[in-house]
């Protein structure tokens, strides 16, 4: 059964990784990542990892999602003003 | 417990991540809004089926952290996003 | 170069990887195997030497010269977000205005929530610190969450208060102070898990807020004439 | 001892961070050039220490218990330690240039040139692969930064955020390949993987090796992987340009040496073949997009690509003489080139342009930078008894040897098209020689704030003295007999294990070096000829007719688009990877 | 099962360069480079784990049993912090980018010479 959660999460980290790429629009780009991120923390508590698992989430959920949509912001800003 | 974190991680999990994958901002948020605390009760499960409390502290900061992390947007919707 | 000589170069170049890849991929130990010779010997080490937390041990202990790189990392990184986002002529930060961030546009419920979770997420940050040596965590995640704790003030809504809480000269100063520390217990090397953590949290926490108030400034930032084409 | 040269730069970079705001400029430059000189002291003895005995530390008191360790070693053998102190040296004439340098968040810039060359001197003493990617990323973030130091440039940052982005994905590729190693080996040390790779499938050990290298080629801007280098040394303040084209860039080609006799040695034997493919391929597209600047840094960054490619050629070679050969061109180049940047340095400080075209004349008053730019130009272009040209002969002979009968000219073509297009600039800068105007009147800033009256001797000095140092290098015996004793020692990978693992002896077989040879000779004068000849063309006629639609092509690849370099990086590992196997 | 975690970091990483190669926008650049470095988290822990085995962390339980690798998991807390901080650097250069050039299209930013 545990073998099933790890590939479960690894799938799911596939998909999301992919998905993540595939996004365009920065903006909704930010949240696919966030995401992905819970991801990778579930993947990697299911691979005995809680350190590593904390690491990711505590940078994962706020930090970097605020410096990139902060960056977008500011970029939009900048284009805003230009037209 | 595993079984339980296996059903919810598929049944719950997935669906919300899938969410973000698609529409405009306000929709994938709630996708992001709805995954934080269902991986949270993946990881409590997780951590019981494994038989270690000490990954809890992984679900607790998720717990909170996720409310934070969807804040961001929210704070932003209608904005940037 | 087209865009469609870009996407053949790089498809020759991702099918050569792919071969390489897989090649090497299915010589390595099968997925789950007993081989960890480095692992078991540091488990081993981190037993003798009575500490709970053997990645902890692993960290600041044994390679703790990898983390004093890490820990230079993030501090060049903090100063590296100073000097690129810094202020040029020209610009200012935006008074409230329209574009303002001031305590507007939130519901109450949700500020109050926000004000609440403000001490747990403290408490947890130094919860996560404190027991690095011991449970999953330390100076690293504790600190990215302390950091994240007071841009809770801004998410509720409350910019201005943040900006109160955040004297940036005084997290630069204690950013130093924390990475200082670490490098001189880091070389020191004698397992100091408790200080280590400590100082490393303080760093830390005090690194991600500097460089997302480099961020918020650029974000709120506007020009005071309309000399938006200097490259022209 | 080792220790405290790299603890001492970071602990007064973090001071001047916290505080040096409040401080009087002057006590700052003083504070980071002195510490700086006494890196430089300490890297000294440690030096001389190591060239009697190398010397391994092992950090944090985990010495191996029956050959395995969890900690870190320092490994200080004499080539190692040469390249620190290589470093500290660069650093202190960087900084002492910078004296009259205008720099905005005063201390900061000081702060970041002491991390940068602890974590370069890190880089170059660590003895684990994984502790060698984390410097590895600490000296690419401080250089990014540093990059984009002037943030109010456009072609600053876009040049920065080029130089950061492929860095770090070949840093990620290497991280791969680390993973693989660790996997099979159960190791991170040198020592102990390369004592356990021989017997394990050679797919996945070249795998490995390839994955490896690719940060470690970017980081010597090999094509394909070079283009990164020319947009970033374009726009990075003056003595930034010193230290990453004096001796980051080489760091890579060191780290690749490095991996291979620690670590791999005898595992792979496609390596030699595409380290040499490669190194030519960058020695002669380097060359040919150097001749093709008018943008003077530029033109200079393209050089130190071709010069960097036939360090690689000679590091290819893989025996001892050739390698001795390639650091001692190395040690040459440093000297040349950061001189030539220095004085490019003066030019943009005097005119507020380095467009070549528009610099026209400008420069007949400018006696030092004019004399740096002739020297620097000969040196390049290999003239005895300057370093590169004892380094080139030594290496062309270990080629000969070894039956690579067109390295030498390879070599000579490279340094033949650099060193003519830095006599290009010479003979139209410095004497007024050949068709002016036709500038773009592209105005950057001068760097300095108010324009001098005149070039402060701090400006001037250290370019002299490096330019004067590196041509003069092929005379000092000692020093040749020392390189050629720190190579014999670098190849050994047998004495180097059981040095890192058990303290065991680790003694050369070092043979003397000859450069003055019949044949380095005619190779430097065919080289110098050459040279004039290409600079006296250059300046009438820049392109024939007949290679213009190539010309065109090759420009057009380096655009500055990170999408197409991050392309290339992938083709690139996939061809190096190809090589690996076929040859 | 044997290699699929292997095979799954591999395809993030070709994957995340894809995204780099293909991109029309700085920020998108950036945020596809850490995917790439992601793929190096998802390797190094699938290469330290051990089937069976519990994390290595003796505060629940006694120090006897199967555990994973600690020195990967170490590796990878690096790694993350790398990727935080190359992440917010790199996106601080393209919003300069974007303030000086007035775009973040890389296909509209003029060449560097």
């Amino acid at each position: 059964m545990s073998e099933a959660v790890l590939v479960v999460a690894l799938a799911l980290v596939v998909v999301m990784a992919t998905a993540v790429v595939l996004t365009r629009d920065p903006a909704r780009q930010a949240i696919v990542l966030s995401a992905y991120g819970v991801t990778l923390g579930v993947l990697f508590l299911v691979l005995q990892a809680p350190d590593v698992a904390l690491s990711q989430i505590a940078v994962g959920t706020v930090v970097v999602p605020l410096v990139v949509i902060l960056a977008i912001h500011a970029i939009r800003k900048q284009h805003g003003e230009r037209r | 417990m595993m079984t339980a974190a296996l059903v919810l991680l598929v049944a719950a999990v997935g669906p919300a991540l899938l969410t973000t994958l698609w529409g405009d901002p306000a929709d994938r948020l709630t996708g992001l809004i709805l995954a934080g605390p269902t991986a949270t009760m993946v990881l409590l499960l997780l951590s019981a089926a494994y038989h270690r409390p000490a990954y809890l502290d992984v679900a607790l900061v998720l717990g909170l952290l996720s409310f934070a992390g969807s804040l961001v947007y929210a704070r932003f919707i209608g904005r940037t996003l | 170069m087209s865009r469609r000589t870009r996407f053949a170069v790089f498809a020759v170049g991702a099918a050569g990887l792919v071969i390489l890849f897989v090649l090497a991929a299915f010589r390595l130990p099968d997925f789950g195997g007993r081989f960890h010779p480095y692992g078991e010997r540091a488990v081993t080490s981190a037993i003798a030497e009575k500490t709970k937390n053997v990645v902890s041990s692993v960290n600041f202990d044994q390679r703790a010269f990898d983390t004093v790189g890490e820990e230079l990392i993030l501090f060049a990184s903090a100063l590296g977000a100073v000097i690129l986002l810094r202020m040029v002529r020209r610009e200012r930060e935006e008074e409230a205005g329209e574009h303002g961030y001031g305590p507007a546009d939130v519901f109450d419920a949700l500020r109050l929530t926000g004000y609440l979770l403000l001490p747990v997420t403290l408490l947890v940050g130094v919860y996560i610190v404190a027991h690095g040596h011991l449970s999953p965590g330390g100076g690293f995640q504790g600190g990215v969450v302390l950091g994240t704790a007071l841009h809770l003030l801004y998410l509720t809504g409350d910019y201005p208060a943040l900006a109160r809480l955040r004297p940036v000269p005084v997290f630069e100063s204690a950013e130093a102070l924390g990475a200082g520390a670490f490098v001189v217990l880091g070389l020191a090397g004698a397992g100091l898990l408790i200080p280590m953590n400590s100082v490393v949290g303080l760093e830390v926490g005090c690194a991600f807020v500097l460089v997302l108030a480099k961020f918020f400034e650029q974000a709120l930032l506007v020009r005071t004439d309309d000399a938006g084409t200097e490259d022209s | 001892m080792v220790q405290a040269a790299i603890a001492a730069p970071v602990l007064i970079a973090i001071m001047l961070a916290a505080g040096g705001r409040r401080l009087p400029r002057p006590v700052v430059d003083a504070v980071a050039t002195g510490t700086i000189l006494a890196v430089t002291v300490l890297l000294g003895i440690v030096l001389a220490t190591a060239l009697r005995h190398p010397v391994v530390t092992w950090l944090g008191g985990w010495p191996p218990r029956g050959g395995v360790s969890v900690g870190i070693p320092l490994v200080a053998d004499p080539m190692s330690a040469g390249l620190a102190l290589l470093v500290a040296v660069l650093t202190l004439a960087a900084l002492v240039f910078s004296w009259r340098y205008l720099v905005e968040v005063q201390a900061i810039y000081h702060a970041l040139m002491l991390l940068f060359t602890a974590a370069m001197c890190a880089f170059v003493l660590t003895g684990d692969l994984f502790d060698a990617f984390v410097f590895f990323e600490l000296m690419s973030v401080i250089a990014y930064v540093l990059t984009g130091y002037k943030a109010e440039e456009p072609r600053t940052v876009h040049g920065a955020l080029n130089f950061g982005v492929i860095n770090s994905l070949g840093a990620y590729v290497t991280l791969m390949g680390i993973g693989l190693l660790y996997a099979r080996t159960g190791q991170l040390n040198f020592a102990a993987m390369g004592a356990r790779l021989p017997g394990q499938d050679h797919r996945l050990v070249t795998v490995a090796f390839a994955l490896v290298c690719t940060g470690f080629l970017v980081k010597a801007a090999t094509a394909p992987f070079h283009f990164w280098l020319a947009d970033a040394h374009a726009v990075a303040p003056t003595p930034v340009c010193v230290l990453f084209s004096g001796v980051m860039v080489e760091l890579g080609v060191y780290a690749i040496a490095r991996t291979y006799w620690a670590t791999f040695a005898g595992a792979v034997p496609g390596a030699r073949p595409a380290l040499a493919f490669l190194g030519v391929v960058t020695a002669l597209l380097g060359g040919v997009m150097c001749v093709l600047q008018r943008h003077v840094k530029r033109l200079l960054a393209y050089s130190t690509v071709s010069h960097v490619g036939v360090i690689l050629l000679g590091v290819a070679a893989l025996d001892h003489d050739s390698l001795a050969g390639a650091a001692y061109y190395l040690l040459g180049h440093a000297g040349v080139k950061s001189a030539l940047f220095i004085a490019a340095g003066t030019l943009l400080n005097r005119f507020e342009t380095l467009d070549e075209r528009e610099l026209h004349g400008r420069g007949l008053r400018l006696r030092a930078s004019g004399a740096v730019f002739l020297v620097g130009g000969l040196g390049l272009a290999g003239v005895p008894p300057s370093g590169l040209w004892a380094g080139k002969a030594v290496m062309d002979e270990a080629a000969q040897r070894a039956g690579w009968w067109w390295a030498a000219p390879v070599g000579v073509v490279a340094s033949a098209l650099t060193a003519g297009a830095v006599l290009r600039v010479w003979l139209r800068v410095f004497r007024g020689v050949g068709p002016s105007g036709g500038g773009t009147a592209e105005h950057e800033d001068s760097e300095t704030g108010p324009r001098m009256s005149r070039l402060p001797w701090t400006m001037l000095t250290p370019g002299v003295i490096l330019a004067g140092g590196a041509v003069l290098l092929g005379l000092i015996p000692g020093l040749l007999h020392g390189v050629s004793h720190a190579a014999g020692l670098f190849v050994d990978h047998d004495g180097y294990v059981s040095a890192v693992l058990s303290g065991g002896a680790w003694h050369a077989a070092s043979a003397p070096l000859h450069p003055w040879t019949a044949a380095g000779l005619v190779g430097g004068a065919a080289g110098v000829v050459l040279a004039a000849v290409v600079a006296v063309l250059g300046l009438h006629q820049p392109v024939p007719r007949i290679l213009r639609p190539v010309i065109d092509r090759l420009r057009a690849a380096h655009s500055g688009h990170v999408g197409e370099y991050a392309a290339w990086l992938t083709a690139g590992v996939a061809l190096f990877g190809l090589l690996l196997f076929t040859a | 099962m044997s290699h699929l975690p292997y095979l799954a970091a591999g395809w993030i990483l070709l994957a995340g360069i894809f995204g780099m190669v293909t991109s029309r926008n700085l920020v998108h650049v950036v945020v596809c480079l850490s995917v790439t470095q992601s793929a190096t988290y998802v390797l190094l822990l699938a290469i330290g784990y051990r089937k069976g085995g519990t994390a290595p962390v003796f505060s629940d339980i006694k120090p006897t049993g199967k555990v994973v690798d600690p020195v990967v998991q170490a590796m990878t807390l690096t790694d993350i912090v790398v990727n935080a901080t190359a992440t917010a650097l790199l996106l601080a250069l393209a919003v300069q980018v974007a303030k000086r050039r007035g775009t973040i299209d890389p296909d509209e930013l003029r060449p560097l010479e």
